[in-house]
């Protein structure tokens, strides 16, 4: 048995059940505990997959500053069990699920048929890939992409962060009290 | 001896489903956020495995991308949820209906 | 004979309407000077009408036509053009003469007639414009600048008639006559189209060259000289007053008198006359004036019937004068066209001349009208009854008088061909006389019945007025000796035979049983009047049905007001706009307008504001877009 | 460039505006008057660089054209140009709007910039219409022309301005979808180009490109039964609302079908020709059928307008060059007289604040120079000779029945509506102008010399056209003859016979005529 068939193995199931259970659980702490552990494990299947970079951004940005911040506002609402009963009723959640399936169903064709007939997918390709992959892609590389081809979108995404700074501070400040 | 892409891909599409399903059955508006990052994180996944498959760094500069865009969104819709707290009492999405016609 | 002339003689009327027109307010205060310049106008008219007319008496050949007359291109297009341009000739000077000259007379008539009106400034304005305008109708040299002067003169028309325009009755009159007279002008209009594709012109003298060699051209179906000359014929109905558009003639009395005299009796509503004439040779080529000579004499006999039982002195005019528009259109349309133009002229001046004394009659009454409220005014009003005999025995063709000559070159000439036309117009005769003269023995002869705080007030009309009276009377008297001894060798026929074109034939025979039958029917018609009226009133109550039918016009006013008239106003408020356009078209609008909005509702429905609906629907969309696109496309 | 400037002056009062309104009403006020009335002088330099003897657009005079690349990507190009048909209507609008702005002087309490900026904006807007030659940019300027108008309805109307308002936009944006339409179809059969002066032969569909357009511009005519919208927006415009909006506006209708319909689809309209010209026919009846009986001064003369434009259509569809040009000198004449009407009517609205005929009566007595203009323009709606009206109804009735391509009955029964149009007019002017006056009217003061400075201009242009309409009619002939060249391609009605004129040297043209089939045979029998 391939040893990295074996660690996608475990690691895909470990994500599939966090997936899982984030849905699953009545509490959003527990949802929240759940999302971390599928964050990290497809943090190692980043890095079965050679893209190391990735990794540790999906651990530091994921799992570490975003699911702080759901920790923290979930704790600041103080928010307790909520009710089962979903927003739509039992016979609509049956329809959301068999949706879910279908939808499953559907990826998993494109995944394992409909891929291999395009460009993408083809032989060719791969070849073309396996060419490629004397130089491997290393954060050096990524770096070199980002600082030069990928410049622009690379300030875009810094003025993103700094118009949702922005945003945030404008959507909690409390309003001015009228003075009495 | 590498996996083949199609692993990936299906791996991908079991959670992107899986939050799909989350969004459509939990009333919570924080676990909905919740299972939009799982959605991204699927598709991250996708373009990770096709970045080796084709032996591009591109698909991995994009994840970066996707994870700052993630960052500054649940920064505004964590805010959000908060101030509608503030003002209504409750996160659940079915309560919040303001924009029934 | 020069442009120039003609441009003087056209243009001076219209610098009088713009001084009086555009100075009025400060002419306002002045009536000597206003109704100067305006009698002036047409004076300065008056000479070179004369000039014109002695020039082509003394060289036949001196006429202005053609390239001669041209002045400026007004429109043109593709293939159509047409030129501002002048066609004088001896029918031309011949309408000169009694444009300018009747004007003259009436302007300075109206200078005492109008004195003390409020309005003095703007009547100069109307009539130097309407001289004007009739000017440019009789020297057009072309269709369309016929049709100028025809409508130029139904404006001045309506704004004459509606002058006093704070009496309802004057301003429906006004609209009357124009409204009736664009009925004749849709006639008209489709009349020159029919010419222009025939003659892809519509100038006389290319038209009436090529008239003989086109005369067989299909147009419309029919054949094309039919159609222009009975579509013309129908402007000419209108502006003339003929059956069954007379009905605006009567009505229009409501002008001031002078008014009455110049244009509904003198001039304008003999322009088609005129254009009948001017088309000779058009009228001949087809055939259709003995279609122009029944309508004629039927509206004569008509219009005399119904002047039987008027009480009105200015409407018995009018009927007359429609009557006699009648005789001129049977002279023109039995082909005697140069009898047709003499009665034109004869009745230019007689005509006039009545309607001058009627307002002279109105004038000493305080404008009275009713003839039954007068009575023995001979001894008040010597000059006015005196000028009144003379017209009214014109008109009754007492011998050697004008109306004599004329009417009775015209009903010799129909004696011919057209007996019958004959027969109705010796009748209509013995009515003319008849009722004629009953006017004039229920007015000045007999008792006073003149109510007695104006009885006190009758005085003679000043000399301003009366001695265009007399000046008047003169040619309404004679002026048919004149041109008309020698009947159809006179030298007015060959005069006026050079124009039209057409010689019209003498009649066999000799013309003097003719005219001792005439005398003999209008003598007998004063002498019936003479019986019947000489010392009594009108009865004011109409004894039997026909009577009653008579008095009252044959209700043509009336039938024309509920078949017409009023269907129409009904039709268009209910029916067209209530129903149609309020109710259905915009219906259909609003309609489209209430059904997106029901539409809307329903989709609203749907908006839960529960964000998962949406997510829910969104999700059903892309598993049945993925699931096409996958499984079933290809 | 000059006509640039002419397009663009406007724009620019309007910044000026923007940026100045502090400075008060007055200069509010100059500024918009002095920009108009600036643009109205150059654009007379249109008139004066204008080559009649060129039937295209004048393509050689680099004042008078200007071709710039726009959005290379897409075939768009800043392309602007007038021949001898758009110039007339260019410079209506000129002439129109500083009119406009001298009359409504004291009559906008609220919002005055802002009114004197939709003004002037509107101005570009419908001169920019006129000058297009790029089918992306004629639509720009179509739509844009809009919202200047939306607002001077919704914001300055009347008090159902809102409907009128709704109404009048959904009305033409419907109208405008399908022509947006027709405009893609015919940019990509045009190999992916919006110029309009590439676009030539047979189009696929012509028909229904036809109909995307026609029903476009027959709703801005408007044509019966597309025409309710005009009578309440009318009603419920400012008086310069309804000016501008008879005066040019609906003339956007008529020139699109003069410019897109007839030259691009000919044998599409000769297809469609006999309903176009049977509604055309019911609209000038109805019209006037239904103006005669409304009681709203207003509303009477918005359906005037419904029969005027009538003739217009009627003359258009004619495939007659005496017709087309009758149609187009008739546009120009519409606008004097239907704008004088409308200002006429807003200046007594402004003393007696009613509309209502049965308000009135006897002001002949109380103000007479209102009256003697009152009286010239509507003689000249009615078309009497001598002036405006008839030159241009007399060209197109007369061709439509010589030369037209459908049975002379719609002509008869279009002249009809010369008589109808004397009854209606008249006797609103008896009801409004004679009678005895009513004593809430005797206060009323006869018109100012401001009111008088508005209606002269105009009147001196209705006697012109009437006097002298070869000034206008001359400079439009060739790009005339070149529509209706377009137009008979497909041959339909052979060539009329020659003119007869003393003025001509002697054209030596066979002559034919539609029903002298007769005088053909024999011609053929002789040879």
């Amino acid at each position: 048995m391939n040893p990295e068939l074996i660690v996608f193995i475990i690691f895909g199931a470990v994500s599939i059940i966090g997936a899982i259970a984030v849905i699953s659980f009545r509490h959003p702490i527990y949802s929240a505990l759940s999302l971390i552990v599928t964050f990290f494990s497809q943090a190692g299947l980043f890095v079965l997959l050679g893209a190391h970079f990735v990794a540790a951004v999906q651990v530091i940005v994921y799992a570490g500053a975003i699911m702080v911040l759901f920790l923290f506002v979930i704790m600041l609402l103080n928010l307790g069990t909520l009710s089962a009963k979903g927003a739509l009723t039992g016979k609509l959640k049956g329809v959301a699920i068999i949706l879910g399936i279908l939808l499953a169903v559907e990826g998993v064709y494109i995944a394992v048929r409909a891929l291999n007939k395009t460009e993408v997918g083809s032989a060719e390709a791969a070849d073309a890939a396996a060419a490629l992959k004397d130089s491997p892609i290393d954060t050096y590389r990524i770096g070199e992409l980002l600082f030069s081809d990928y410049l622009l979108p690379f300030e875009v995404t810094s003025l993103i962060l700094l118009a949702a700074l922005i945003g945030v501070i404008v959507l909690v400040k409390r309003d001015k009290q009228p003075e009495n | 001896m590498s996996l083949p892409l199609e692993y990936y891909l299906v791996l991908s599409a079991l959670l992107f489903t899986i939050g799909v399903i989350g969004v459509l059955i939990r009333r919570n508006a924080i676990i909905i956020f919740m299972c939009i990052e799982l959605m991204l994180n699927a598709a991250n996944l996708a373009f990770v495995a096709f970045s080796r498959h084709l032996g591009q760094a591109e698909g991995q500069l994009f994840v970066f991308f996707v994870m700052a865009v993630a960052a500054a969104e649940v920064a505004i819709g964590l805010a959000i949820i908060v101030s509608v707290f503030k003002h209504r009492e409750t996160i659940n999405v079915d309560e919040v209906n303001s924009l029934k016609g | 004979m020069s442009l120039g002339l003609i441009i003087v003689l056209l243009i001076s009327p219209l610098v009088g309407f713009l001084i009086n027109g555009l100075f009025g307010k400060w002419l306002k205060g002045n009536e000597k000077l206003s109704g100067t310049i305006g009698a002036l106008a047409v004076f300065i008219s008056l000479i070179c009408s004369i000039i014109a007319f002695v020039a082509i008496n003394i060289d036949p050949a001196a006429t202005l036509e053609g390239e001669d007359g041209f002045v400026y291109r007004w429109i043109s297009g593709g293939k159509f053009s047409v030129d501002i341009g002048f066609h004088v000739d001896a029918l031309t000077t011949v309408m000169l003469l009694v444009i300018t000259g009747v004007g003259f007379l009436i302007h300075v008539y109206s200078i005492g007639y109008m004195h003390g009106d409020e309005g003095y400034t703007r009547y100069f304005a109307y009539l130097n414009l309407f001289v004007f305008a009739m000017l440019i109708l009789v020297l057009g040299n072309n269709y369309l600048m016929m049709f100028v002067g025809w409508e130029g003169v139904g404006l001045c028309s309506y704004l004459l008639i509606g002058f006093w325009y704070e009496k309802q009755s004057a301003t429906d009159a006004g609209k009357k006559a124009f409204i009736v007279n664009r009925i004749g002008d849709f006639g008209f209009l489709l009349g020159m189209f029919t010419l222009f594709a025939v003659f892809n012109s519509l100038d006389f003298t290319s038209i009436f060259s090529e008239a003989e060699a086109k005369s067989d051209v299909v147009v419309f179906g029919v054949n094309g000289l039919v159609l222009a000359t009975m579509l013309l014929f129908v402007g000419a109905i209108g502006k003339s007053a003929q059956l069954p558009l007379y009905v605006w003639l009567p009505d229009a009395m409501e002008g001031p008198t002078p008014v009455s005299a110049l244009i509904h009796a003198a001039t304008m509503v003999t322009a088609g006359v005129y254009m009948i004439a001017r088309s000779a040779v058009l009228y001949n080529l087809a055939g259709t004036g003995t279609v122009v000579a029944w309508i004629g004499v039927l509206t004569a006999l008509f219009a005399a019937i119904i002047a039987l039982k008027q009480n009105d002195i200015k409407r018995i005019l009018a009927y007359s004068t429609v009557s006699q528009l009648g005789y001129m259109f049977v002279g023109v349309g039995i082909g005697a066209y140069a009898s047709g133009i003499f009665h034109l002229v004869t009745h230019a001046f007689f005509k006039g001349l009545m309607f001058l004394t009627a307002g002279s009659v109105m004038h000493a009454m305080a404008n009275e009208l009713d003839i039954r409220k007068m009575g023995g005014l001979r001894n008040k009003l010597p000059i006015t009854h005196a000028t009144f005999l003379v017209g009214a025995l014109a008109i009754a063709g007492a011998p050697f008088l004008s109306g004599f000559w004329s009417k009775d070159e015209i009903l010799h000439s129909a004696w011919g061909n057209y007996k019958i036309i004959y027969i109705i117009g010796l009748a209509t005769a013995f009515l003319t006389a008849f009722y004629m003269f009953r006017l004039i023995f229920v007015t000045f002869y007999g008792k006073s019945r003149v109510e007695p705080e104006v009885a006190s007030h009758i005085h003679e009309s000043p000399a301003v007025m009366w001695l265009p009276l007399v000046i008047l009377a003169v040619p309404a008297a004679l002026i048919g000796l004149l041109l008309g001894i020698g009947g159809h060798h006179s030298w007015f026929h060959h005069f006026t035979e050079n124009v039209t074109g057409f010689k019209g034939e003498a009649p066999e025979g000799s013309a003097i049983p003719f005219m001792i039958i005439s005398s003999i029917v209008g003598i007998l018609g004063i002498a019936y009047a003479w019986t019947r009226y000489k010392e009594r009133a009108p009865s004011d109550e109409p004894v039997n049905a026909l009577q009653k039918l008579v008095a009252n016009k044959f209700y043509v006013d009336e039938i024309y007001n509920t078949f017409i008239v009023q269907p129409i106003k009904n039709a268009s408020h209910f029916l067209l706009w209530k129903l149609f356009d309020v109710g259905i078209i915009d219906g259909i609008v609003n309609g489209a307008a209430a059904l997106i909005r029901v539409i809307g509702g329903l989709f609203r429905r749907l908006q839960t504001g529960v964000v998962q609906a949406y997510i829910l629907s969104m999700v059903i969309g892309i598993v049945l877009f993925l699931a096409y696109y996958l499984f079933f496309a290809n | 460039m000059l006509l640039s400037l002419v397009i663009f002056l406007p724009l620019l009062g309007v910044i000026a505006i923007a940026l100045l309104r502090g400075m008060g009403p007055s200069v509010v006020k100059g500024i918009a008057f002095v920009i108009s009335l600036l643009t109205f002088v150059v654009s007379i330099g249109l008139y004066a660089g204008f080559d009649a003897s060129i039937e295209d657009f004048q393509t050689d005079n680099e004042l008078l054209y200007q071709k710039k690349a726009w959005i290379t990507g897409l075939g768009i190009s800043y392309h602007i140009g007038i021949d001898g048909i758009s110039l007339w209507l260019i410079l209506l609008t000129t002439f129109l709007t500083p009119v406009c702005i001298l009359a409504t002087w004291n009559s906008v309490e609220k919002g005055l910039s802002g009114f004197m900026m939709s003004l002037l904006a509107l101005e570009t807007g419908m001169l920019g219409v006129f000058c297009s030659l790029d089918l992306f940019l004629f639509f720009v300027f179509w739509e844009s022309m809009l919202i200047p108008m939306y607002f001077l309805i919704g914001i300055w109307g009347g008090e159902r301005r809102i409907y009128a308002t709704i109404k009048f936009v959904l009305y033409t944006m419907a109208g405008s979808a399908l022509m947006l339409v027709g405009i893609l179809a015919l940019y990509f059969q045009n190999g992916n180009s919006f110029d309009y002066t590439t676009l030539s032969g047979q189009f696929d569909h012509d028909s229904l490109l036809f109909l995307a357009f026609f029903i476009a511009f027959a709703i801005k005519v408007p044509l019966f039964p597309f025409h309710t919208w005009l009578p309440d927006a009318h009603v419920e415009a400012p008086t310069v609302g309804s000016v501008i909006l008879a005066g040019v506006l609906l003339k956007m209708g008529t020139y699109g079908i003069i410019r897109f319909c007839l030259p691009l689809f000919p044998e599409a309209a000769k297809l469609h020709t006999p309903w176009i010209v049977t509604l055309a026919v019911i609209g000038i009846i109805y019209g006037a059928l239904v103006a005669m009986v409304q009681p709203d001064l207003k509303k009477l003369v918005a359906y005037s307008s419904v029969s005027h434009l009538g003739f217009v259509v009627l003359g258009l569809f004619s495939q007659n060059h005496d017709a087309i040009q009758g149609s187009v000198l008739q546009m120009v004449n519409h606008g004097l007289s239907t704008g004088a009407l409308f200002l006429l009517v807003g200046m007594i609205y402004e003393r007696r604040h009613s509309r209502m005929i049965v308000d009135f009566g006897g002001l002949a007595k109380r103000m007479p120079i209102f009256a003697a203009i009152f009286l010239i323009v509507t003689l000249s709606s009615i078309g009497l000779p001598g002036l405006n009206g008839f030159v241009g109804e007399f060209m197109i009735l007369l061709g439509s029945f010589v030369g037209g391509a459908f049975s002379k009955w719609y002509v008869v029964f279009a002249t009809t509506g010369v008589i109808l149009a004397a009854v209606y007019m008249l006797w609103m002017f008896q009801r409004v102008m004679f009678g005895k006056l009513d004593k809430t009217n005797e206060a009323l003061p006869d018109l100012n010399s401001r009111e008088i400075a508005v209606l002269v201009p105009i009147l001196v242009f209705i006697v012109w056209i009437g006097v002298f309409p070869n000034t206008f009619l001359k400079p439009m002939e060739t790009s005339v003859g070149k529509v209706v060249e377009k137009v008979q391609v497909v041959p339909n009605t052979p060539e009329l016979g020659h003119v007869i004129n003393h003025r001509d040297t002697k054209a030596s043209l066979p002559i034919r005529n539609i029903e002298n089939t007769k005088l053909i045979e024999e011609e053929a029998q002789t040879k």
